[in-house]
């Protein structure tokens, strides 16, 4: 009821191959993130399974059959647009209803349908009005509605909550969350604010030009990195990571350590820095600290209590237990 | 935006086009008024004051005023099915992906191009004549007997040909405006289940409203005050004569200029109406 | 004499095409005047004309007008009088009816540049084919007969070509010179229409029944150049139409037909009179014109005597612009090169403007009426007319239409 | 929509897009062919395309006949003085209407709009008495003030669709820069919106080019344009379509050429604010 | 040179008062934030000290000097768009030279300048391309180079980093925080992101429907906000406010909590309640934690190694210290 399998698909623009072969499971019922920078591919790889680009090579399986050559409406998929991609011409109502219609249902059947899912959604009292006279939010909530109705197997959604600032993207992330939990349909989710990801996810598969770099929980990226990529990109803020002679020390090309696992130490620690910019977010300092003989200065997290100012120096001390180690090839070293 | 300074600026500066138009509007039209309500007739060296609304009442009463709106409105109607429609299709079509795109929009547009007068002098004696004209050639090599296009249908004749010119308008805007269609919007409908005429008839259709209305009320202005095509092919016979050719024959045929006159007034006011229920019907999709 | 520059406004015929080429002859006598000419189609002509001399817009100097508008205008004092156009001029040459259609109480308001009357042009290939030969004067019934005789519809052949669109200038000026054969007549002395007279339908009756029958399809769109078109194309196998189109009709370089061509005078009923008209394209300056003289000069030159000869050495006799002047059709090298000349003045002896139709009317013209409200409602009736020629209406109802029309406007003109 | 589209069907979409393309560009075609024809192939039956002797006499006749390159430049003069003068007043105008708007702003075009209704013969005397009383009849001046005048309306409504999709922002950078008013228009505003001028540009010397009523009532030498030159063609007598068709081949030739050249600028800004 | 002070200003749109009366003060060289809830009037305020609005009421003095009624551009202030508002016709250089042109500098004053902003926003290399070939950061860049040639008396900008993504954001923000540092120019910076208001401010104007609710230095209203209004405002998740007689039991209408001030307890705690949907960022875990009697869940920050699971019971303990008090008005009681 909603299992998708990639096998060895690759998807070429002419000559430009933007996604290499690449396999990839979602099991039903999974909420699966994918991750990634910009142009990395994330939106290309939903289109392929959405049905609105054509695989170069490879197969797509839905349930088990083969759905490769089939039409997107064919495939028992929604989309949720960037965009919302809403009708701006139609009544909400007229909105949700749509694919409905296009399904041919009574009036009745609907009718029926279309208050259910504006009750879940909390679009009753707008459901006359127009998508131009709604918020972000309510505009993205039509657009969940309008998905929701056709009782797909699976929904898809590119960045929908990138045009929603940022206390409404909160409450919207929730929302999806708790819609997940009570529909249990397979969603896979575009996103590239890892926030989102690390939140909603109970798979993440980051990907960077098109490849893979990662499938798993988003625990098990944050505390296992599979290389330098995957490290750098899962977390907030970003992964201290050291080369050189320190990274020698342990053995490794590069060594890496998040800022909530620098303790600083009174005294004395294993590096000694000078203070530079702080940003205080009340709940959390980060302290930008820059150390003799690395490169870019180390992002240290501290309570909001920590009063250290420009200039100091301090002594930090790494959780040697959350120290990652990477190879010369950029790969975890376990 | 909206300081002080910038109101008081943009006042001086609507000024001049403001100003220029109402003296544009208000002084031929005033002028007109004033003859309207004489007897002007170069010819008989009249130019006599007061038929008081005597050109008005003949100018309505007269057999050839009511056939001629009536002319106007199928001219205009005509036209403008023609060309909405013609365009809805032909900008549909240009925006499939095809071979050459850009020479076939050139050759979609060209008729823009063409001064009414040659036209209708192209169309009336090449195409229509049925003699000589490529039609009546056609039509005799099938074996058919050759339509006399001008009289035998001058108000659909005329109505091709103006339609050949304003065809072009009315699909390059359609075509800019398809184009312009969210393509997610397009790629949300499938997904929902819609097949390519459900998209056509859902979609584009609704999105092609505001540009609809902008084609039908600018070419309404300009269709209003077709002459040049009439004057070149029927001169206003077989019931091709439009208000404001009636208008032409009674200023420069007749050369009965107070009752001309007062036709210009009547038209200007019939004009009004028609802009007025445009911009009612449509105007508001104008403003979305 | 100060330089001085002339404006010349004319129609784009043959004839005046002609003229602008010779106009270096004049230009070179009269080094000190420019020429600048306004060359137009005939309709838009006459509305740039009128209105400017109605208006006093004074943008012409010369202005080309027929003999409708000539004793109109020229009564309205919009015209210069050209009486003394010089020795050379010889102003007695000129023929009768032309001169005195151009003149209004002794004045010469305007000099013919040709005259023209109307007459029956005919293939004679046709005819003999047909098995019939054409009279010098032929009758009506002659005509329809002859033209049913000729037509043969799958070769595209039509016995007979006459004028159809809409006009005071084209189908009215037809009809009108033929209901003058048939005895009808505009308006009876007391200015009361006479659309409803027997006379009327007679003649609109004949002539859609024989243009139905013989005539070319889409008729009613036919002015004088379809019709030439189409009888120098060999389409045609009469033609009732303008003296002038005899020139083109036998010039073998234009027309596929020149070397079958007869002449005939136009059609009778045996009433008295014959459907031809009279009609001259004259020179005249209206009263605005700001350099008089030079114009005066150019007319006396466009006009006179010698320009015959001037376009008979240029282009020869037959190019030259016939029904003027009585020494024309006195010189034997026209006659020789223009086998039509005969004819033409003929018909238009045979014309007579101040007594044109078999009862008695107050006005003057022969296809036309001398008043200034004739154009405008003459092309309206015309439009009755031609759409009873195309079938859209019934003879009957058009001159029921034309009635009412002509009632209502003479009415509103305070007759 | 990225997805392959069948080789099939963009065959059949190619055809019927030529053949629909090639019938409405016919006319102009045939005209063009025929103008190198003679009066006799002109209207040959079969009629002939191509095989025919070609010839520039008809060229020849009508250049004679009148001096094709007065008009012309009169054409140019006419059409182009009347749009540039139209735009120096219309870009001030829809920069209030754009970025200064008052509850009024949209009647107020709407009544610039329906001045373009007036039927120009009923006005026809009162114009050219106005015309003859301050002797300007047949002046270019006078007809690019009125061919100007005619299209003023349809010149301002282009430019303010053009000028709201601007962002005010932009303007209101400007002012903080420290510009003024004429500054903000001159330097930013104008090279902004010049794809959208442009367009403006194009349609109005079209508009103008072709407009027949008073180019023709209003001149006689000095101003007369190509409408006037074509109106000496209209029926000569005789066989004349070849002769018409150079003439007319010559008349439309120049826009012709010019709006092929301009037609993607053309094509992006024909929209008066249709879309968005 | 750069002190701006608001005395009774008021602004109103026809009949709508955005802006009721109102005072501040902006001191020479300080950072302001006005933050607050969308449509609260924060770009309206600035645009009446900008001059790009007229102000209804009252008096703007820039420099002890009235400015009331000034045009933008004799204000002597810069500007920075949320749009960036570049002109898209002109490059990079011609960009930043426009406000000395119109200042009727010489071309060599101008390149002067010009190159010395370009070497600072490290623009040098772009400075011949037109906006649109640059990323979203080099626009910004490019905005701000054009607001510092002018070496204005104050900056003021709009919401500059809205359009940017996440991870430029946290760049750019760096980077303007250095430039306060660099130059010492009076800054009014608006915001609806609080992240940003909390690191970059050195005092907040809190608005609400276009009325102050707070002014301060980010730590004192993080500690003290004065009102239910700021304590929600401010902090990252919000403050959970707790209301009926939970709230009465400290002599409150509402008390508030920050996530960061609830512990975990084992064995008992004050509060006890079952685990909702949880977030793990890694590094952090946020917890929904229904508690009966309690309208709205609370909101509980964790470690990210804390594992509790969806339906497990736990105890809460507040930290009494860190206990927010507010009484039937709203107003914090000290
Ligand atoms: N229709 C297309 N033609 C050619 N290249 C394309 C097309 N669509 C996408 N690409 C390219 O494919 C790559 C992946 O694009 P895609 O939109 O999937 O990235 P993304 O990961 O969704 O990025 P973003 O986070 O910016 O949305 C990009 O380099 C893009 O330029
Ligand atoms: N020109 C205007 N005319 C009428 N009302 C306006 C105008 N500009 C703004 N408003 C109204 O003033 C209020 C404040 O708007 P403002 O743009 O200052 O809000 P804001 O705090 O900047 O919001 P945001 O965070 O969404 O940018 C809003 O209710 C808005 O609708
Ligand atoms: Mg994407
Ligand atoms: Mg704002």
């Amino acid at each position: 009821m909603g299992r998708i399998t990639l096998d060895k698909v690759r998807k070429a623009f002419g000559d430009v191959e933007v996604i290499p072969p690449l396999d990839l499971r979602i099991e039903d019922g999974e909420f699966v993130v994918f991750v990634g920078p910009s142009g990395c591919g994330k939106s290309t790889l939903l289109r392929l399974i959405a049905g609105l680009e054509d695989v170069t090579d490879g197969e797509i399986r839905i349930d088990g059959t083969d759905a490769t050559r089939l039409s997107p409406s064919k495939r028992g998929l929604a989309m949720v647009f960037q965009s919302y991609a809403l009708y701006p011409h139609m009544s909400v109502r007229k909105n949700i209803a749509f694919p409905l219609k296009m399904a041919g249902l009574s009036q009745d059947q609907i009718d029926a349908k279309v208050n259910a899912a504006a009750k879940v959604l909390n679009l009753d009292s707008y459901l006359d009005r127009r998508p131009g006279q709604l918020s972000g939010g309510q505009r993205q909530r039509v657009a969940i509605g309008r998905a929701i109705v056709r009782e797909p197997s699976a929904f898809l959604f590119d960045e929908p909550l990138s045009n929603l600032d940022a206390a409404l993207r909160v409450g919207m992330r929730l929302e999806i969350s708790e819609l997940h939990k009570r529909l249990a349909t397979t969603m896979v989710y575009v996103t590239h604010d890892q926030v989102e990801a690390m939140t909603m996810a109970d798979k993440i598969v980051v990907l960077n030009a098109g490849r893979i770099e990662q499938v798993g929980s988003p625990l098990d990226l944050y505390r296992a990195p599979r290389n330098v990529f995957v490290a750098g990109f899962i977390g907030s803020p970003k992964m201290n990571l050291i080369t050189g002679p320190e990274a020698a020390k342990h053995d490794a090309q590069t060594i890496g350590i998040r800022p909530e696992h620098l303790a600083v130490t009174d005294g004395a620690g294993t590096w000694t820095g000078t203070v530079g910019v702080s940003e205080h977010l009340g709940s959390d300092t980060f302290f930008h600290v820059t150390v003799e003989g690395f490169d870019t200065p180390l992002t240290v997290r501290a309570g909001g209590e920590v009063s250290l100012h420009y200039g100091d120096t301090i002594h930090l001390t790494p959780d040697p237990a959350q120290l990652h180690r990477f190879d010369a090839q950029g790969l975890r070293i376990a | 935006m909206a300081t002080q300074h910038s109101r008081s600026a943009a006042r001086v500066m609507m000024a001049p086009a403001v100003f220029l138009l109402l003296v544009w509007m208000l002084v031929p039209l005033i002028l007109t008024l004033w003859f309207s309500t004489l007897d002007y007739r170069p010819m008989r060296g009249t130019f006599d004051c007061c038929e008081g609304l005597g050109n008005y009442t003949r100018f309505v009463t007269s057999s050839a005023f009511l056939s001629s709106v009536v002319t106007t409105l199928q001219l205009v109607g005509g036209v403008l099915l023609i060309t909405v429609i013609g365009g809805i299709l032909l900008a549909n079509l240009l925006d499939q992906p095809i071979w050459g795109q850009g020479v076939v929009r050139i050759l979609v547009i060209a008729p823009f191009f063409v001064m009414p007068t040659v036209s209708a002098l192209v169309w009336k004696n090449m195409f229509m004549n049925p003699v000589n004209g490529l039609f009546a050639h056609l039509f005799k090599a099938f074996g058919l007997q050759p339509i006399d296009w001008l009289s035998q249908a001058p108000l659909f004749s005329i109505i091709l040909i103006v339609s050949w010119q304003w065809l072009p308008f009315a699909t390059l805007i359609l075509l800019t405006a398809i184009q312009s269609l969210d393509s997610e919007q397009m790629e949300a409908a499938e997904m929902d289940g819609a097949g390519p005429l459900s998209r056509f008839y859902h979609m584009t259709l609704p999105h092609l409203a505001r540009s609809i209305t902008v084609v039908v009320l600018i070419q309404t202005i300009f269709l209003l005050s077709i002459f040049a095509e009439i004057y070149v092919t029927t001169g206003g016979a077989f019931g091709t004569r439009t208000l404001t050719y009636l208008v032409y024959q009674r200023v420069i045929e007749s050369q009965n200029v107070g009752l001309g006159s007062a036709g210009g007034i009547i038209a200007v006011i019939l004009a009004n109406i028609v802009a007025l229920v445009l911009m009612r019907v449509v105007g508001k999709n104008l403003d979305a | 004499a100060q330089a001085e520059t002339i404006t010349i406004a004319t129609v784009n015929n043959g004839d005046m095409i002609r003229m602008q080429r010779l106009a270096s002859h004049f230009t070179e006598m009269h080094p000190d005047v420019t020429v600048e000419w306004v060359t137009l189609e005939e309709n838009v002509l006459r509305q740039n004309v009128t209105t400017d001399i109605a208006t006093g817009g004074g943008q012409y100097d010369v202005i080309t007008i027929g003999t409708y508008e000539v004793p109109i205008w020229g009564e309205l004092g919009w015209l210069q009088s050209l009486n003394d156009l010089g020795d050379d001029y010889n102003i007695d040459d000129l023929l009768p009816a032309v001169r005195g259609g151009l003149t209004v109480d002794g004045n010469l308001y305007a000099s013919p540049f040709y005259g023209e009357s109307s007459m029956v042009m005919y293939r004679t290939d046709l005819m003999e084919a047909a098995g019939l030969e054409m009279p010098e004067a032929p009758t009506w019934d002659f005509i329809r007969d002859a033209a049913a005789a000729m037509t043969d519809r799958d070769n595209e052949i039509y016995g007979i070509c006459l004028r159809g669109k809409a006009g005071w200038g084209e189908n009215m000026a037809f009809l009108t010179a033929m209901g003058n054969s048939f005895g009808a007549r505009w308006f009876d002395m007391d200015w009361t229409p006479q659309f409803d007279t027997e006379a009327w339908s007679n003649t609109l009756n004949f002539y859609i029944d024989m243009m139905t029958q013989s005539g070319p399809p889409g008729a009613s769109n036919n002015g004088f150049n379809e019709n030439l078109a189409l009888f120098q194309t060999g389409h045609c196998g009469m033609w009732i139409d303008a003296t002038v189109a005899a020139s083109f009709v036998t010039n073998p370089t234009d027309s596929q037909v020149a070397d079958s061509v007869g002449f005939a005078l136009a059609p009778d009923n045996g009433l008295g009179k014959r459907g031809n008209w009279l009609w001259a394209w004259s020179l005249a300056i209206p009263s605005s014109s700001d350099a008089p003289e030079a114009a005066r000069q150019f007319i006396a030159w466009a006009t006179g005597p010698d320009y015959a000869a001037l376009v008979a050495s240029e282009e020869g006799w037959a190019n030259v612009p016939p029904g003027t002047r009585t020494s024309l059709y006195e010189n034997q090298e026209y006659l020789d090169a223009a086998p039509f000349a005969a004819m033409t003045l003929r018909s238009m002896e045979a014309a007579d403007p101040t007594n044109p139709t078999v009862d008695p009317v107050p006005y003057t013209g022969v296809q036309f009426v001398a008043i200034p409200e004739f154009a405008g409602l003459a092309t309206e009736v015309g439009q009755f007319f031609s759409a009873a020629l195309a079938g859209q209406t019934t003879a009957a109802a058009a001159l029921e239409q034309a009635q009412e029309l002509a009632t209502e406007e003479m009415e509103a003109a305070g007759y | 929509m990225a997805r392959a589209v069948t080789t099939r069907r963009k065959i059949a979409y190619t055809a019927l897009a030529w053949a629909i393309g090639l019938t409405i560009f016919f006319p102009i075609l045939w005209t063009i062919l025929t103008s190198f024809k003679t009066e006799a192939a002109a209207i040959a039956d079969p009629p002939v395309f191509f095989n025919f002797d070609w010839t520039l006499e008809n060229y020849a006749v009508v250049q004679e006949r009148s001096d094709y390159m007065r008009y012309l430049w009169n054409s140019v003069a006419l059409a182009v003085g009347s749009t540039v003068l139209g735009i120096i007043i219309a870009v001030p105008a829809a920069w209030s209407m754009a970025f200064v708007p008052a509850k009024r702003t949209k009647d107020i075009l709407m009544w610039m709009l329906s001045t373009k209704m007036l039927p120009a013969v009923g006005v026809l005397y009162p114009i050219r008495l106005i015309l003859i009383e301050t002797g300007l009849l047949d002046s270019k001046g006078a007809l690019i003030f009125i061919l100007m005048m005619i299209n003023l309306p349809i010149i301002i409504w282009m430019l303010y669709t053009y000028f709201r999709e601007i962002p005010g922002e932009i303007l209101e950078a400007a002012r903080m820069d420290g510009a003024g008013l004429k500054a903000e228009i001159l330097y930013v505003l104008t090279p902004m919106a010049i794809p959208g001028i442009a367009s403006t540009v194009l349609l109005n010397i079209i508009l103008a080019w072709n407009e027949a009523f008073w180019t023709l009532t209003l001149t006689t030498i000095d101003a007369a344009p190509l409408t006037a030159f074509i109106a000496s063609y209209s029926s000569p007598e005789g066989l004349f379509y070849a002769k018409l068709s150079a003439a007319s081949t010559m008349a439309i030739a120049p826009i012709l050429i010019m709006g092929w050249f301009s037609q993607k600028q053309l094509v992006r800004g024909l929209t008066f604010g249709a879309v968005k």
